[in-house]
């Protein structure tokens, strides 16, 4: 299981590194749920149990993974959709305005 | 077996994250999203969690994508970084 | 306390139901929104009257099992703040909003609910969560005027407190991970054994999650970049409660989860204080450089709460006293100057120091009022600001930072700089004829109300520390809070 | 000169993640060290008691609607934010997708999927306590009837079938009925929000009408969703 | 309990009602009696404590220097108020009234906290009245503010110093914070180094509001001194540096203005000096040389703003006038020299003759020699343009009359201290053991006055002709030019790039981390 704590740390970073590397506002975005992807993932795996079943109890089980990760995690991932989608919206509408999807041409705001 | 197969989709995972970020081609990139979103849903079910593995397939693998490739194809489809 | 709840829900179920009436009974939707924002009132003034002693409202009935709602003094003083703020701001956003006003209405509703959630949830999550409400909507607010610089100053928002929001969850799952709960009285406990490093880490992604939303020094770029060509009484709202809220998130986990001993043995108390510093000076020299008036009153906040911040991490409870003392003084001072440049921005559209050329002779209650602002803000008496601000370096001095006392002063020097630099060019004549048109009273009258309160915090602060006097004793000693929390 | 400056930072930046990574290995491994079967009692009781609690089988959507359903309000309440911004940031124009227009195939099939998929929802939102799903997954799939609509047809289509602005309205309803919904508790004498506490009566676990309100919240939030997600993708679709 | 201060406060509240312009007039007028009747009243020893927030403040207490002060400032207030209550608008009377009210209730404050404040209301209210008069004066406006509120946050933080030291507020000598408490009286009363605001603002502001200025600005700051750092004797040479550089300055002055400004300098080293010697005698020797100060500058002050009412420039030509023209002006004029040079029988000599006879270092009582001589050397320039200098200026307005009532008050006031100095001891039970006019003192009065007479005719060329100003430093523009030029390359390190942003934020983090875990 250790491998998996490894991959959520590369993905985080990974992620990381592409919101500050990268100059196209889609790459930016796509780090962005990179991110959060891996935060989903660490949640699972922070209430997974080996041997475990889902928390579904139409019968008694011995070990029952952790059901409030589960909920946070749904939440985390609807509250990730939606802010996703707000900042698609906006690239969309500064493609609109600037011609570019490069970040260092939209760079009005200065100062 | 299962170990082999977890570790497996890992690698996959972290190839195809890998593979997103450093293509150069957006819609490269874009497509691969869902496949991103499709191993994290194995693995979600691997780990015991449905109802989470059924929101991700819907949202991340499918909503999402579909959102990122209407802003491609309102933005710059086809041309590359 | 079954009142405390409702401060959650009406904010909502406005929302809600403005977005219904905005599609079928568009007549009724002004008077559902100012009704709603003076029955808001109301609630929040019963709701802080009872905030002494604090008492747990359990969401649910699950007790600890499920979330719990808590309002102790400090969550009293936000209410105060948004009882102060919100009224006057839908007053005077019905008057200034130019374009449709429907959406606007209905963010600003969604984002008091978001910020009261933040302020009254005792669990970890909830915080997370009711935090990307109020940023969410915030941006959607920011965004309001569709402009250029509008959108990409919101984009760099949404991106750069998202990137904050990423490092505040994934403290949260660890703190999860760690104790096995989310409930903040609970994690203290289960903090008690948890080795020193572990601790320390996780306290600084905290710290760097808020710090970004916050705005200190090398993550403050995004927040001028926002304000400038958002709509003017939002930015009142903003400086005065959304990044207000992010520093009460802060306090209360680090106060209430990691204990002010841990913060001492850590070193972050002298840090904060120190990047606090840091922090105002190169606010302040950014400030004396912009033209744009949004720029310079963004810049005058990352520097305002820079000296908030260093209030209250001096970890004395005169510092808690002081600093919220100025969170408050800073939310109607600065409404109080962004409500008037909203005025002259409505009457002249202007935006740069140099259109203000003169309006001091054409507008002379307003420009008094902006007069009153700013030497508020600046810190020079018999104005609140000074109050606080007194306060404040006398709890430095007595902790022990006489540097940060010391430049808390020169900070003082520094702002008045700028702020006299408008003044001055406010009071300069011009010749060029201006096309005025006509400011109302619904817009004036809030401008005035919050000028007045710079005054009357200034003379009488007894009035509000009467309040804030009562927060350290929750956030000190965190036991109180505990037992409190575990035990109702 | 700025050659090799980019380098530079670029390398700079790559040293900056992998530090970072170094530190959150060194954490998670002092985390994991620590022993990971510390108690969770929090968890160990819903697993324990949830069942008879709340009456849902399905612990996650015990926890989502009853236990920590106040993070369930946040949420619904940020998918609303989401779709007024959205709708708010896009003004009512009209405009294609893609440009391509599908063979007939491609619509009979969708005509012939949609009872299916609509059908699909509503078994995840109705079965939402008892087995994985519940309202949000189900309202996801809702959508997607919506989203079809527009894929294979066009944005009028999809808008003369659904309207734009009865979605918000069910948007609308499906929030103030899942707060209504939660006021329940408070008018019976309990908290906001409570279910299982309350006397609703949790019924027997692993039918269709138990766990008190939860089907009805689930309903709620499914409309909800469904009408949210929908307006978001028409939004995006109609962006120029 | 009323006291003068609040008086003057409340007047300019009252001065907010919309009256008509009479009546207002009415009111200011009996504000400023009012205001002198209740300071002639007071009773030393008298004292008032409240309870502010955290601190027990004292913001009344009277004893017999503080009521001294307190009396000719509350006279000097009802002589300009009459001076100009006809040329000023009430929205200037207001902010003066202000002015007045805080400079007053900063003579009669306890402590530390009710001075500071007061201290900054006088700084606030007049930086106000000089942005808010004319255009010219934007610049000048901004520069004193800065100036001022520089000086007072070094009070600030000398208090707070002091506070934390001793705990305590209270208005005694100071132990601890002593050279930020010398920094900001040195602001307020222009001493050499801090002094470049003051011949800028008094020459630049109209002539009504440089006489309120004049009035109160250094004289407080005087005051403060003999407070709370009364008797370190070095400071003596520096108030003796102070005048000398004070009376180098004036002479090379082309504007009359400025020659006043800077001979305020020379004055306020007197009272430095009476101040340093730390005796009883010392004290009241500056005290009374306050007084006495406060009562000929001003009327010079007011003198020139005839010139200036009258013929619209203070050139040195233009005060040729005062002889054509103005009678009772004249005589004022030529008292309000007497006085300054300290001829014996005029009111100056009175206080100079007590802080040279409480001096015992030969050093200071020649530099004191020095000072008179200098002082009447550069009135004498003055008087030569006034009175002796052809010119054929004539009225471009005539001044009304309540100027000439404001001017001839002071006039026999000084008049009347001059022939009787005992009157302002007894006036306030302060006993200074002392023989005005034993033939020692007098021929030492006298000698300075001729000498510079003498010197005067010998090299009058010199001394009347129009020097060019020599080029100008000022250290705090520069350090101005520091903080904007640092302001700028920061300000461009701010482009709009998203990801240098996130990069700063992520080197942030990583020290936040190292910095945590080290």
């Amino acid at each position: 299981m250790e491998i998996a704590y490894v991959a959520v740390i590369i993905l985080f970073c990974l992620g990381m590194y592409t919101i500050i590397t990268k100059k196209n506002l889609i790459k930016i975005v796509i780090g962005i749920t990179i991110v959060e992807s891996s935060l989903i993932l660490l949640l699972m795996l922070v209430g997974y149990k080996p041997g475990g079943t889902a928390p579904i109890l139409d019968k008694r089980y011995e070990i029952v993974v952790d059901p409030i990760t589960q909920a946070l995690a749904l939440t985390t991932i609807v509250i990730g959709g939606s802010v996703t989608a707000v900042m698609l919206a906006m690239v969309i509408k500064l493609h609109k305005r600037y011609r570019t999807l490069n970040i260092d041409e939209i760079r009005k705001l200065r100062g | 077996m299962i170990d082999i197969i977890f570790h497996l989709l890992f690698l996959f995972l972290i190839i195809t994250a890998f593979f997103m970020v450093f293509t150069k081609d957006l819609s490269n990139s874009v497509i691969t999203l869902p496949l991103f979103g499709a191993i994290l849903v194995i693995i979600f079910v691997i780990l015991q969690a449905p109802g989470v593995a059924l929101a991700a397939a819907i949202m991340t693998a499918g909503l999402t994508t579909a959102f990122f490739v209407i802003t491609i194809n309102k933005t710059e489809y086809g041309r590359n970084e | 306390m079954e009142l405390a709840v409702w401060v959650i829900i009406l904010p909502l179920l406005t929302a809600f139901s403005l977005g219904i009436s905005k599609l079928y009974f568009k007549k009724i939707f002004f008077k559902l929104v100012i009704g709603s924002a003076i029955l808001y009132l109301y609630l929040l003034i019963l709701v802080i009257t009872t905030s002494y002693p604090p008492k747990v409202y359990s969401i649910g009935q699950w007790g600890l099992l499920g979330i719990n709602l808590m309002v102790d003094p400090l969550s009293a003083l936000f209410l105060l703040i948004i009882a102060l703020l919100f009224l006057p701001f839908i007053i005077f956003s019905m008057k200034y909003t130019k374009c449709i006003k429907h959406d606007y209405f209905i963010f600003s509703y969604l984002m008091v609910a978001g910020i009261s959630g933040m302020v009254l949830t005792t669990d970890l999550f909830n915080l997370y969560v009711f935090m990307e409400v109020s940023s969410l909507s915030s941006c959607a607010l920011s965004l309001y005027k569709k402009t250029d610089r509008g959108i990409e100053g919101t984009f760099k928002y949404l991106i750069m407190s998202t990137f904050g929001s990423f490092f505040i969850l994934l403290a949260t799952i660890l703190t999860y991970y760690l104790t096995g709960t989310l409930n903040m009285a609970e994690i203290s406990l289960a903090f008690e054994d948890t080795p020193f490093t572990i601790k320390s880490t996780i306290m600084a992604f905290f710290v760097f999650g808020y710090a970004i939303k916050i705005g200190l020094l090398p993550m403050h770029a995004w927040l001028p970049d926002a304000y400038e060509d958002s709509p003017i009484p939002y930015n009142v709202l903003s400086s005065g409660l959304v990044m207000k809220s992010a520093v009460y998130a802060l306090i209360r986990g680090l106060y209430i989860m990691f204990g002010i001993d841990f913060l001492d043995e850590s070193g972050l108390l002298t840090i904060v204080v120190f990047w606090g510093v840091i922090t105002f000076i190169t606010a302040h020299c950014l400030a004396f450089q912009q033209s744009n008036l949004n720029r310079l009153l963004a810049y005058s906040t990352i520097a305002q709460i820079a000296y908030i911040m260093i209030g209250l991490f001096v970890g004395t409870e005169a510092g808690l006293i002081a600093g919220s003392f100025h969170i408050l003084n800073h939310a109607i001072m600065k409404g109080t100057l962004f409500f008037v440049v909203g005025i002259f921005n409505y009457s002249l559209a202007a935006v740069e120091i140099e259109d203000i050329k003169g309006l001091g002779y054409k507008f002379p209650i307003l420009s008094f009022t902006f007069v009153v602002g700013s030497l508020a803000i600046v810190g020079l008496p018999p104005f609140n600001g000074f109050m606080s601000k007194w306060l404040i370096v006398e709890a430095a001095l007595e902790a022990g930072f006489t540097y940060a006392a010391f430049f808390i002063l020169v900070g003082t020097f520094l702002s008045l700089t700028y702020y006299l630099k408008v003044i001055v060019t406010l009071y300069t004549k011009n010749e060029k004829p201006l096309l005025i048109e006509e400011a109302g009273l619904s817009l004036k009258l809030p401008t005035i109300f919050l000028g007045s309160l710079c005054i009357v915090f200034g003379i009488v602060p007894s009035l509000p520390l009467h309040l804030i006097t009562k927060i350290p004793t929750f956030l000190l000693d965190n036991g109180d809070y505990i037992r409190i929390l575990i035990g109702g | 000169m700025s050659r090799l400056n980019e380098r530079f930072t670029k390398l700079y930046k790559i040293g900056l993640v992998i530090t970072f990574a170094y530190f959150l290995l060194v954490l998670f491994y002092d985390i994991h060290n620590l022993g990971t079967d510390r108690k969770r009692y929090l968890s160990e009781h819903y697993i324990s008691q949830g069942v008879q609690e709340t009456g849902a089988t399905n612990l996650v959507a015990s926890v989502l609607y009853d236990y920590r359903a106040f993070d369930t309000l946040g949420e619904a309440t940020m998918i609303l934010t989401a779709a007024t911004v959205l709708a708010f940031l896009v003004p009512i124009t009209k405009a294609t997708m893609f440009g391509t227009p599908f063979k007939s195939i491609v619509n009979q099939t969708v005509k012939l999927i949609i009872p299916y998929i609509a059908v699909l929802g509503a078994y995840l939102i109705l079965f939402g306590h008892i087995s994985p799903g519940g309202g949000f997954v189900g309202g996801v799939v809702l959508s997607i009837i919506a989203i079809l609509l527009t894929l294979t047809y066009s944005v009028e289509f999809s808008e003369y079938i659904f309207k734009p602005d009865q979605k918000k309205f069910i948007e609308d309803i499906g929030a103030i009925g899942f707060v209504l919904l939660g006021l329940l508790g408070i008018f019976t004498g309990s908290n906001f929000l409570s279910n299982g506490q309350a006397n609703f009566g949790t019924g027997n676990a692993g039918e269709v009408f138990s766990a008190g309100l939860m089907p009805f919240i689930n309903l709620m939030i499914g409309l909800k969703v469904s009408a949210g997600l929908a307006i978001i993708f028409n939004s995006l679709i109609k962006e120029k | 309990m009323i006291t003068p201060g609040i008086l003057y406060l409340t007047g300019a509240l009252l001065l907010f009602l919309p009256f008509q312009d009479k009546i207002k007039y009415i009111i200011s007028f009996l504000i400023a009696t009012g205001a002198l009747i209740v300071t002639f009243y007071l009773i030393p020893g008298d004292r008032m404590q409240m309870e502010f927030f955290t601190l027990t403040l004292t913001p009344f207490s009277v004893d017999s220097i503080s009521k001294l002060t307190g009396l000719i400032f509350a006279f000097g207030g009802l002589a300009t108020v009459i001076y100009m209550i006809k040329i000023c608008s009430p929205a200037k009377l207001r902010l003066i009234f202000v002015f007045i009210g805080s400079a007053l209730t900063v003579v009669f404050s306890g402590d530390l906290f009710t001075l500071y404040v007061f201290w900054e209301l006088m700084t606030i209210s007049s930086s106000f009245l000089i942005i808010m008069t004319i255009d010219l004066t934007k610049k000048t406006g901004y520069y004193y503010f800065l100036m001022h509120v520089a000086g007072s946050l070094s009070l600030l933080w000398g208090i707070f110093l002091q506070y934390s030291a001793t705990g305590s507020l209270s208005l005694h000598a100071i132990e601890a914070g002593v050279p930020f408490f010398l920094m900001a009286i040195a602001v307020k009363l222009a001493f050499v180094g801090f002094h470049t605001w003051m011949p800028w603002v008094y020459s630049k502001a109209p002539f009504y509001v440089a006489v309120v200025l004049s009035i109160y600005t250094t004289k407080v700051g005087v005051y403060v001194m003999a407070r709370v750092v009364s008797g370190i004797h070095i400071l003596a040479y520096a108030g003796l540096i102070s005048a000398l550089f004070g009376i180098v300055m004036a002479l090379r002055q082309n504007e009359v203005r400025k020659l006043l400004s800077y001979s305020i300098i020379t004055q306020v080293g007197y009272m430095i000096i009476g101040i340093s010697i730390g005796t009883a005698a010392g004290i009241s020797g500056a005290i009374f040389h306050l007084v006495n100060h406060i009562l000929y500058k001003t009327v010079l002050f007011m003198a020139v703003g005839f010139v200036i009412y009258t013929t619209g420039k203070d050139d040195f030509k233009n005060l040729g006038i005062i002889r054509r023209k103005l009678p009772l002006t004249s005589i004022a004029t030529l008292v309000a020299f007497m006085g300054i040079s300290g001829v014996p029988f005029f009111n100056g000599y009175m206080s100079k003759t007590i802080i040279k006879d409480a001096l015992h270092e030969p050093i200071l009582k020649l530099g004191l020699d020095l000072m008179s001589f200098g002082t009447s050397l550069m009135f004498l320039k003055f008087i030569y343009y006034a009175f002796f200098n052809k010119s054929n200026i004539n009225f471009a307005k005539k001044p009304p009359f309540s100027m000439q009532i404001g001017m001839g008050f002071l006039t026999v006031m000084m008049l009347l201290i001059g022939i009787h100095p005992y009157l302002l001891e007894n006036l306030t039970n302060i006993h200074v053991d002392i023989h005005y006019f034993d033939i020692k003192h007098v021929v030492s009065g006298f000698q300075p006055f001729l000498w510079s007479i003498a010197v005067f005719i010998s090299f009058k060329k010199f001394l009347v002709k129009s020097y060019v100003n020599l080029p100008y430093f000022d250290i705090y523009r520069k350090m101005a030019k520091i903080f904007v030029t640092t302001g700028y390359k920061l300000s461009n390190y701010h482009d709009g790039n998203l990801n240098k942003y996130l990069l700063w934020a992520t080197n942030a983090l990583l020290i936040l981390l190292l910095l945590l875990m080290f």
